[in-house]
C-alpha cells in the first residue's frame, strides 16, 4: 500500500540522510558558538527522519523504529534535561544553576571579555543541555510525524470504529 | 536546601514524575498507578509546605539559575508566591490528586492510560506553574502547557465525535487566547524591556499600548475562563471529557481566572484609579466585569434548565458559578478609592468582604462542581448513560453515590449546611451593600439552580427502579474514596467557614489588597518602589 | 446565522483597528528605546555563562526555565498525539 | 593584511545587495506562479524555485552582511527545503504515507 | 511610513490569520489561520528586537559592533516550538473529526452522536 | 594584479548567476505546462546558484589566501550548501514530475508520450489517473 | 547611501511577500495549494528572520516551519479531503 | 561492520569540513591550524553515533564505491562532461524561454544500468542537462521515462529510443563510476 516513492528518491534520501543527521548534530553541538542549539538541530534531524519516512513509506519506517521506543527516547531526553537542572540545585545553589561554568575540564572555560574566538570547551552546562533537548526534540517531532503518518495510512476509506464502546 | 527551593520543587516534582511515567509504565499498570499517586502526594506535600511558608513568612521569591540582590537588573525568571498564588496552588494540587485516585477505578477499562496519567501530571505542572510564576512569558508557557494537555485529555474518548470536536474547539480557543497573551507580552516588552511582572507593574505608564495590552490580556484570559460571550467551548469540553479530567479542567479554568486577578490587580494595580474621562479606570473595569458576570450567571442558569444531558447541565451550572466569582471581584473593584489624606489606595469594608466571598467561592466552586461531575462520572461508569430522561431509580443500587449527589446539589445551590452557603452568603451580603440589584439577581439564579438540580435528583435517583438498570452495582472503592474526600471537605467547609476564611482566604484577599495599598508584590522583588 | 456573521464582522473590524494601531504606535523600526536587560545580557553572556552565542545563553541559562516549559509543551503534544491515535481496543 | 581584507569585502557589499535585489525579482515571479498556477504541481514548481532562490539569497546576504556564521542557515535550508517538496509530491502521487 | 512596513506586515499577518479563523468554515483553513497568527506574533517579537545596523547577538570572528536583542529571539524560539506542538495536536483532532462526521465544515459537525 | 582578475571573475560569476536566476523566473511565467516549467525552474536556478555560490567561494578563498580564517569557513560552508543544492534539486524536480504525471497532468503539445501508452505501467497509471480525476470531480 | 537604500528595500520587500503568500494561503480553496502557500510563507518568513539578524530563529523556522509543518499538514489533508466544501 | 566504518568515516569527514577553522592555537593535537582537539574528539563521537544509526541506510551491501579510482572518475565527470552538458542545457533553456519554441514529449530509454546508485546518478544528470527531465522510472528494468523539451524526429524511429539522442555519453560515464 504505502510503498514510498521512486527508486531515485529512495537512493538520494538514503545518501543524504547521514549528511542531515551529522549536520543536525553539528548544529546541536555548536549551539553555544554558532547559530543553533538543541531545538534547531533536533528539528533538522527530525526532518531528516521525516524524509526517510516519506521516501520509504511509513510501514518500512515503523519496522525500523516504533513510536514506543521514540516515546522512551523522548522521556530519556526530558529526564536528562531536568536532571541537569536539578544538579544545579545540588552542586550550585538554585534550580537551573549553571554549575559547570568556571571549571577547567568539561565545557568550563570562559572566553575572554568580548573575545571573538570560538572555543568549543566553553559554555558550562549549555552543551549538555543542548544534547538533552536535542534528543528530546528529535524523538518528539519524529514521533509526531511517524504516528500521524502511520495511523492515517492504515485507515481504510470509510472505516470508522463504531460509536459505542 | 530542600526548604529553600520549595517553589522550584513544586513544579519540578510533578514534571519529573510526568517525564518518568512512560518509563515506569513499562513495569506494569499497578506500578504506574502507585507511582502517579505517590508523585501527586509528594507534590501536594511540597505545595502545602510552600503554602505554610507563605502564610507565615509573607511573599516568597525564587530566582532560577542565579542569585539576585534588590537593585540589580532583573534578568532571570522569578517565581513569586504571595497569598493569592498559594491559595490557588492549593486548588491546583488538590483537584488532580482526587482525580488520580478517582481514575484508578474509573479508567480501568481504557487503553492509553500511561499517556493519560502523563497528561494529568503535566496539567498539574501547568496549573501550579501558572499560579506561582512571576514572569510574563513564563506565564504564557504554562498557559500553553495547561491548555494543550487539557485539550488532549478532553478528547480522550476519541471514538466519540463530540469529544474530539470539543477538544478541537478548546484548543483553538485557548491557542488564540494564548497568542493574544503573547502579543500583549510583546507589547509590554517592547516598551519597558522587561518581562518580570513586578518590574512591569512598577514601570507601567498607561500609554495607549498598555491599555491595548490590558484589553488583550483580559479578553484572552476571560476566553479561557469561560466568561459569557466566549463560553461556548466550556460546556462541550466539560461535558465530553472523562469526569476525572473535568475535575482537573475546573482547576485549569480557575487558574485562568487567577490570571485575570493577577493582571488587573498586580500588573495594572498601581494606577488602577487613574481617571479616564472623569471616570476612574477601576469603575470602568468593574462595570464591565459586573455586566459580564451577570450575563454569565443568567446564561449559565437558563441554559442549565434546558439541558437533558446530565454532564452538560452541570457544565452550565459551572458557567454560572464562574459568574458568581467574577461578580464578587467586579463589585469589589468598584469600591477602590484613594484616601485623600494619606494617599493610600484601599477598598471599603464591603469591598473586602466581596473579595473574600469571591475568593472563597473559587475553592467552593471547584469542590461542588467537581463533586457533581464525579457523581455524573460514577453514574456513567455504572450505567453507560448520561441522559437525564433515560435514567431513574438509581438510589436503590447506588446508595453512596446518591448521598454524594445530594451533598453536591445542596452545596452548589448554596443551601445552609454546605460550603456553598458560606461563600454565597458573603457575596450576597457585600453586593447588597454595593448595589442591591446584583444581590437579588444572584439569589434568584441560585434558587433556579436549586430547582434544576432537585428535578434532576428526583428523576435520576428517586422514582421507580428501571428494568434496564437492574444489575447496576455501586462503583469501585477508589471512586467512592475520591468522592468521599471531596464530600467531607465540603461539609467541613460548610460547618466551619470561619476557620477556612481566616486561614486560607484571608491571606489571599490580603495579598490582593496589599498589592493596591503597599505594592508588596513589587517590593518583594525590587526592594523599594 | 446572519446575526452571527455580523457579530464576527464587528469583532474582526475592532481587532483590525486594534492591531494596526499597535503596529503604528510601537517604537520605530530598528531602534528599541533603552534595552537595559538585553544590553546587560549582551555584555555579560561571555563572562557569566561562557557562551559566545547570546541567544543560546538566554535560552538555556538566563531563561532556562522557559526552555523546560517549552520542552514540556512538546512532550505534552507528543503524548497527546499518541493518545489520540492510540489503539482503542485492548 | 587583515584590515585590508575587511575593506575588500566591503567593496562587494553594495554589489551583493544589488544582486539580492535582483534575486527578489525572480522570487516575485515564482510567487506569481504560486498564486496563478492552475494545478498543484505548478505551484510546487514555484515553491521549489523559491526554495533555491532563497538559499542563494541567504548566502548572498551572509556575504553582504559580512557574517560567516549565517551560511549555516542556508545549508539547513538547502537540505530541508527538498523534504517539503517530497511530501507534496508524495501526496500528488497518491497512496498513503 | 516605509520604515514601519515590518510592523504593518505583522498586523496584516495577524489579521489574515484571524480572518481565516473567524470566517472560514473549513477546519484545516482555521488551523492555517492559527499558524498565520502565530507567525505574525513571532515576527512581531523579532521585529521588536531588531536594531538597525546590528549583527546577530553571537560573538564570532567577524567584525561585530551593535548587536540585536537576544531575549526576543529566545522567546520566539520557544513560541515556534509551541506552535508546531499545537498544530500537530489540532491536526490529529481534525483527522478524527473527519473520520466521524465525514466533513470538515465547521457548521456541519458537532451534532449529537450518542 | 592576480587578485583584480579574481575580482573580475567574481563579478562575471555574479552577473551570470543573476541572469540565469532571472531567466528561471521568466521561464516559470512563460512556459505552458508543468514539465517545461520544471525545466526552467530547476535547471536555471541550479545553474545560477552554482555561479553565485562560486563567486562567494572564490571570495572566501581569496580571503583565506590573505590569512583570514573566516574565508575558509565561508568557502567551505558555501561549498557544502552548493553540494546540497546539487543533490536535492534534481531529485525534487524528478519527484514533482512523477507526481504531476501520476496526478493526471498531461504534457502540453506533446508529440509523443511513451509513459502514457507504455507497456508495463499502463494499467496502474491509467487507473490511478482515472481515480484521481474522479475524486477531484466529486470534490471540486 | 545606495547600500542603505538597498537594505531598506530588502526590509520592505520580504514582509510584503510574506503577507501576499499568507493572503494566498487563506484565499485558495484547494487546501493542498494553501499548504504550498503556507510553506512558501514560512520560507519567506525565515528569510525575514534571517535579514532581521536572528539566524537562530531562522534555523528553527526552517526546520519546523517549512518542513515539519508542511509535512503534518499534508498528512492531515491526505487523511481527510483536499477541497474545501462550498 | 564495514558499512559502519564507511558511514562513520564519511560523517567524520563531513564534520571536519564543517568545523574547519576552529583552531585555538599551538596546543592542538593536529597542529595544522585547522581544528582544535575538542572538535576532533567530538567529531569522532558524533560520527560513531551517526554511523551506528545510519549504517544500514547509507550503505546497502555494496562497497563498490570504496575504490578511489571511481571517485576521481566521478570528479572528472562532474567537472568536465557534466558541467559542459549543464551549461549547454541552460543556454538551450534560455533560448527556449526567450523564443518560446518547444516541441516536447515523454520518451522512454533503456540505459541498461543495474545499480540503484547508477540509475540515480544518471537520472539526476539527465534532469540537469540539455532539455531533458526524468519523469518516471521503471523499478524492475531500470528504464527511464524522460520529458524531452525538443523531441528530434529521427530519434522516434526506433522504440525504445537510443539513449545517445537524449543524454549523450552519460550512461558510459556512470557505468564507469558506479558499476
Amino acid at each position: 500500500m504505502s510503498m514510498g516513492m521512486s527508486k531515485i528518491v529512495k537512493t538520494v534520501s538514503s545518501v543524504v540522510f547521514p549528511f542531515i543527521v551529522i549536520y543536525g548534530l553539528y548544529i546541536i553541538a555548536h549551539g553555544h558558538l554558532t547559530p543553533g542549539g538543541g531545538f534547531q538541530g533536533g528539528a533538522v534531524v527530525a526532518s531528516g527522519c521525516a524524509m526517510l519516512l516519506v521516501a520509504h513509506g511509513s510501514i518500512w519506517t515503523i519496522g525500523k523504529i516504533r513510536e514506543k521506543q521514540l516515546s522512551i527516547l523522548e522521556s530519556t531526553g526530558a529526564v536528562a534535561f531536568i536532571l541537569l537542572a536539578l544538579l544545579g540545585l545540588v552542586f550550585g545553589t538554585v534550580f537551573f544553576k549553571n554549575f559547570l561554568v568556571g571549571n577547567k575540564f568539561l565545557f568550563g572555560e570562559i572566553p575572554g571579555y568580548l573575545s571573538r574566538v570560538a572555543n568549543f570547551n566553553t559554555g558550562g552546562v549549555l552543551p549538555l543541555m543542548n544534547f538533552a533537548v536535542g534528543l528530546k526534540v528529535i524523538a518528539g517531532l519524529f514521533a509526531i510525524v511517524l504516528v500521524m503518518a502511520y495511523a492515517t495510512s492504515t485507515f481504510k476509506k470509510g472505516e470508522m470504529e463504531d460509536g459505542k464502546r | 536546601m530542600f526548604f529553600d527551593n520549595l517553589p522550584a520543587l513544586a513544579v519540578a516534582v510533578p514534571l519529573f514524575g510526568a517525564f518518568l511515567t512512560p518509563l515506569v509504565s513499562k513495569i506494569g499498570d499497578r506500578a504506574r498507578n502507585v507511582f502517579v499517586i505517590l508523585v501527586m502526594g509528594l507534590t501536594t506535600t511540597v505545595v502545602f509546605l510552600l503554602v505554610n511558608d507563605v502564610f507565615t513568612n509573607g511573599i516568597q521569591t525564587y530566582v532560577f539559575g542565579g542569585s539576585y540582590q534588590p537593585g540589580e537588573t532583573v534578568i532571570r525568571i522569578f517565581f513569586e508566591v504571595d497569598g493569592l498564588s498559594a491559595f490557588m496552588a492549593i486548588i491546583a494540587v488538590v483537584l488532580p490528586l482526587v482525580a488520580v485516585i478517582y481514575s484508578w477505578g474509573f479508567m480501568k477499562k481504557e487503553t492509553g492510560l500511561d499517556k493519560y496519567y502523563t497528561l494529568i501530571l503535566l496539567m498539574t505542572t501547568g496549573m501550579i506553574g501558572l499560579v506561582l510564576t512571576g514572569d510574563m512569558f513564563n506565564f504564557f508557557v504554562f498557559l500553553e502547557i495547561t491548555s494543550i494537555s487539557s485539550a488532549a485529555l478532553v478528547a480522550f474518548w476519541v471514538n466519540k465525535g463530540k469529544a474530539v470536536d470539543a477538544g478541537f474547539k478548546y484548543i483553538v480557543i485557548s491557542t488564540i487566547g494564548a497568542l493574544f497573551v503573547l502579543f500583549a507580552i510583546a507589547l509590554l516588552y517592547g516598551q519597558y524591556d522587561a518581562l518580570n511582572m513586578a518590574v512591569l507593574a512598577n514601570s507601567i505608564q498607561y500609554t495607549f499600548l498598555d491599555k491595548m495590552a490590558l484589553v488583550l490580556l483580559l479578553v484572552a484570559l476571560a476566553m479561557k475562563a469561560g466568561i459569557v460571550p466566549m463560553h461556548m467551548w466550556l460546556p462541550d469540553a466539560y461535558g465530553c471529557a472523562p469526569s476525572s479530567v473535568t475535575l482537573v479542567l475546573i482547576g485549569a479554568t480557575q487558574a485562568s481566572l487567577y490570571g485575570v486577578f493577577r493582571v488587573v490587580f498586580t500588573l495594572y494595580g498601581r494606577e488602577l484609579t487613574t481617571a479616564v474621562n472623569q471616570v476612574s479606570l477601576n469603575v470602568l473595569l468593574s462595570v464591565f466585569i459586573v455586566a459580564l458576570a451577570l450575563a454569565t450567571i443568567v446564561v449559565g442558569v437558563l441554559m442549565a434548565l434546558k439541558q437533558s444531558n446530565l454532564k452538560r447541565m452541570i457544565a452550565f451550572a459551572a458557567v454560572a458559578e464562574i459568574g458568581y466569582m467574577i461578580l464578587a471581584v467586579g463589585a469589589a473593584l468598584s469600591t477602590i478609592t484613594v484616601d485623600s489624606n494619606t494617599g493610600v489606595t484601599m477598598l471599603t469594608e464591603s469591598g473586602e468582604m466581596a473579595l473574600k466571598g469571591g475568593l472563597f467561592h473559587i475553592i467552593n466552586d471547584a469542590l461542588d462542581i467537581g463533586l457533581l461531575f464525579l457523581v455524573a462520572g460514577a453514574i456513567y461508569y455504572a450505567t453507560r448513560e448520561t441522559s437525564v430522561n433515560k435514567l431513574g431509580g438509581l438510589a436503590r443500587n447506588m446508595k453512596y453515590t446518591t448521598v454524594f449527589f445530594l451533598i453536591g446539589l445542596l452545596a452548589v445551590s448554596g443551601m445552609p449546611p454546605m460550603n456553598g452557603f458560606a461563600s454565597k452568603l458573603l457575596i450576597y451580603e457585600s453586593t447588597y451593600q454595593i448595589n442591591p440589584i446584583l444581590a437579588v439577581i444572584a439569589i434568584l439564579c441560585s434558587i433556579l439552580l436549586l430547582a434544576v438540580f432537585v428535578k434532576v435528583f428526583h428523576s435520576v435517583f428517586l422514582g421507580p427502579k428501571l428494568s434496564v438498570f437492574k444489575d447496576t452495582k455501586e462503583v469501585p472503592k477508589s471512586m467512592l474514596l475520591a468522592m468521599g474526600i471531596i464530600a467531607i471537605v465540603i461539609v467541613f467547609f460548610g460547618i466551619f467557614p470561619e476557620l477556612v476564611v481566616n486561614n486560607i482566604v484571608q491571606p489571599a484577599a490580603d495579598a490582593l489588597t496589599d498589592m493596591l495599598k503597599n505594592g508588596l508584590y513589587v517590593k518583594a522583588v525590587l526592594g523599594v518602589i | 446565522m446572519l446575526k452571527r456573521d455580523f457579530a464576527a464582522v464587528i469583532f474582526f473590524t475592532v481587532v483590525a483597528v486594534f492591531f494596526v494601531f499597535a503596529a503604528l504606535l510601537t517604537h520605530p523600526f530598528g531602534s528599541p528605546d533603552n534595552p537595559v536587560m538585553d544590553d546587560y545580557i549582551i555584555h555579560n553572556t561571555q563572562t557569566e555563562v561562557g557562551a559566545n552565542n547570546g541567544v543560546t545563553s538566554v535560552v538555556f541559562d538566563y531563561r532556562g526555565f522557559d526552555t523546560l516549559g517549552e520542552a514540556t509543551v512538546l512532550f505534552t503534544a507528543v503524548a497527546g498525539v499518541i493518545l489520540v491515535f492510540r489503539r482503542l481496543k485492548k | 593584511m587583515g584590515k585590508e581584507d575587511c575593506r575588500m569585502i566591503e567593496s562587494f557589499d553594495t554589489v551583493y545587495l544589488f544582486v539580492l535585489g535582483l534575486l527578489f525579482l525572480s522570487v516575485i515571479m515564482a510567487v506569481i506562479r504560486i498564486i496563478k498556477g492552475p494545478t498543484a504541481p505548478d505551484r510546487v514548481v514555484g515553491l521549489d524555485t523559491v526554495n533555491t532562490l532563497v538559499i542563494v539569497g541567504m548566502i548572498i546576504y551572509g556575504v553582504a552582511a559580512g557574517s560567516v556564521i549565517y551560511i549555516d542557515v542556508a545549508i539547513v535550508y538547502a537540505l530541508l527545503s527538498f523534504i517539503s517538496t517530497l511530501f507534496i509530491a508524495k501526496y500528488l502521487e497518491g497512496g498513503g504515507f | 511610513m516605509i520604515y514601519n512596513i515590518p510592523y504593518l506586515a505583522v498586523a496584516a499577518l495577524i489579521l489574515v490569520g484571524l480572518y481565516g479563523v473567524v470566517f472560514k468554515r473549513n477546519l484545516i483553513k482555521m488551523v492555517i489561520g492559527v499558524t498565520l497568527i502565530e507567525s505574525g506574533v513571532n515576527l512581531f517579537l523579532i521585529t521588536l528586537g531588531y536594531r538597525k545596523g546590528s549583527t546577530a547577538p553571537i560573538y564570532t570572528s567577524s567584525p561585530g559592533g551593535l548587536m540585536s536583542l537576544p531575549v526576543p529571539q529566545a522567546l520566539t524560539l520557544t513560541s515556534i516550538v509551541i506552535g508546531v506542538a499545537v498544530l500537530a495536536l489540532m491536526l490529529s483532532f481534525i483527522v478524527y473529526i473527519y473520520r466521524h462526521y465525514k466533513t470538515l465544515d465547521a457548521r456541519k459537525i458537532g451534532g449529537e452522536d450518542e | 594584479m592576480m587578485f583584480s582578475i579574481i575580482d573580475i571573475i567574481v563579478y562575471i560569476f555574479l552577473g551570470v548567476g543573476v541572469f540565469f536566476n532571472l531567466l528561471a523566473g521568466v521561464g516559470l511565467l512563460r512556459f505552458p505546462d508543468v514539465y517545461t516549467r520544471l525545466h526552467a525552474g530547476t535547471k536555471c536556478t541550479t545553474f545560477g546558484s552554482i555561479f553565485l555560490s562560486g563567486s562567494v567561494i572564490l571570495l572566501g578563498l581569496r580571503m583565506w589566501w590573505f590569512g583570514n580564517t573566516d574565508g575558509s569557513i565561508l568557502a567551505i560552508h558555501t561549498g557544502v550548501a552548493l553540494v546540497a543544492i546539487l543533490v536535492t534539486n534534481p531529485t525534487g524536480a524528478h519527484a514533482i514530475a512523477r507526481a504531476a504525471h501520476r496526478s493526471g497532468v498531461k504534457p502540453v503539445k506533446a508529440v509523443v508520450d511513451d509513459l502514457e501508452g507504455g507497456t508495463t505501467k499502463k494499467k496502474s497509471i491509467g487507473k490511478k489517473t482515472a481515480t484521481v480525476k474522479k475524486k477531484e470531480e466529486e470534490e471540486g | 547611501m545606495v547600500e542603505n537604500l538597498l537594505i531598506d528595500i530588502v526590509h520592505a520587500v520580504v514582509p510584503i511577500l510574506v503577507v501576499i503568500t499568507s493572503v494566498v494561503a487563506i484565499y485558495l480553496k484547494d487546501l493542498l495549494a494553501a499548504t504550498i502557500a503556507v510553506a512558501a510563507m514560512s520560507l519567506l518568513l525565515s528569510l525575514e528572520f534571517y535579514i532581521l539578524q536572528a539566524p537562530d530563529v531562522a534555523i528553527a523556522e526552517a526546520g519546523v516551519g517549512a518542513c515539519l509543518t508542511t509535512a503534518i499538514l499534508i498528512i492531515a489533508i491526505r487523511a481527510t479531503r483536499r477541497m474545501e466544501e462550498v | 561492520m564495514l558499512a559502519f566504518i564507511v558511514t562513520t568515516i564519511v560523517c567524520f569527514i563531513i564534520y571536519l569540513l564543517l568545523t574547519i577553522g576552529s583552531a585555538t592555537g599551538a596546543s592542538d593535537f593536529f597542529n595544522l591550524g585547522l581544528w582544535s582537539n575538542e572538535e576532533i574528539l567530538f567529531g569522532v563521537i558524533l560520527s560513531v553515533i551517526v554511523g551506528a544509526i545510519g549504517r544500514k541506510i547509507f550503505v546497502k551491501k555494496d562497497f563498490r564505491m570504496l575504490n578511489p579510482v571511481r571517485w576521481f572518475t566521478f570528479l572528472f565527470y562532474l567537472f568536465i562532461p557534466f558541467f559542459w552538458g549543464m551549461a549547454k542545457a541552460n543556454f538551450d533553456v534560455a533560448y527556449r524561454v526567450i523564443t518560446g519554441k518547444i516541441n516536447p514529449g515523454i520518451v522512454k530509454i533503456s540505459p541498461g544500468l543495474k545499480t540503484d546508485l547508477g540509475i540515480t546518478m544518471l537520472a539526476n544528470s539527465i534532469t540537469l542537462t540539455p532539455g531533458t527531465l526524468s519523469v518516471d522510472i521503471d523499478e524492475d528494468k531500470n528504464d527511464l521515462y524522460i520529458h524531452w523539451i525538443n523531441v528530434k524526429k529521427e530519434a522516434l524511429k526506433k522504440k525504445p529510443i537510443d539513449y545517445k539522442y537524449v543524454c549523450g555519453s552519460f550512461p558510459k560515464w556512470v557505468r564507469r563510476i558506479a558499476e
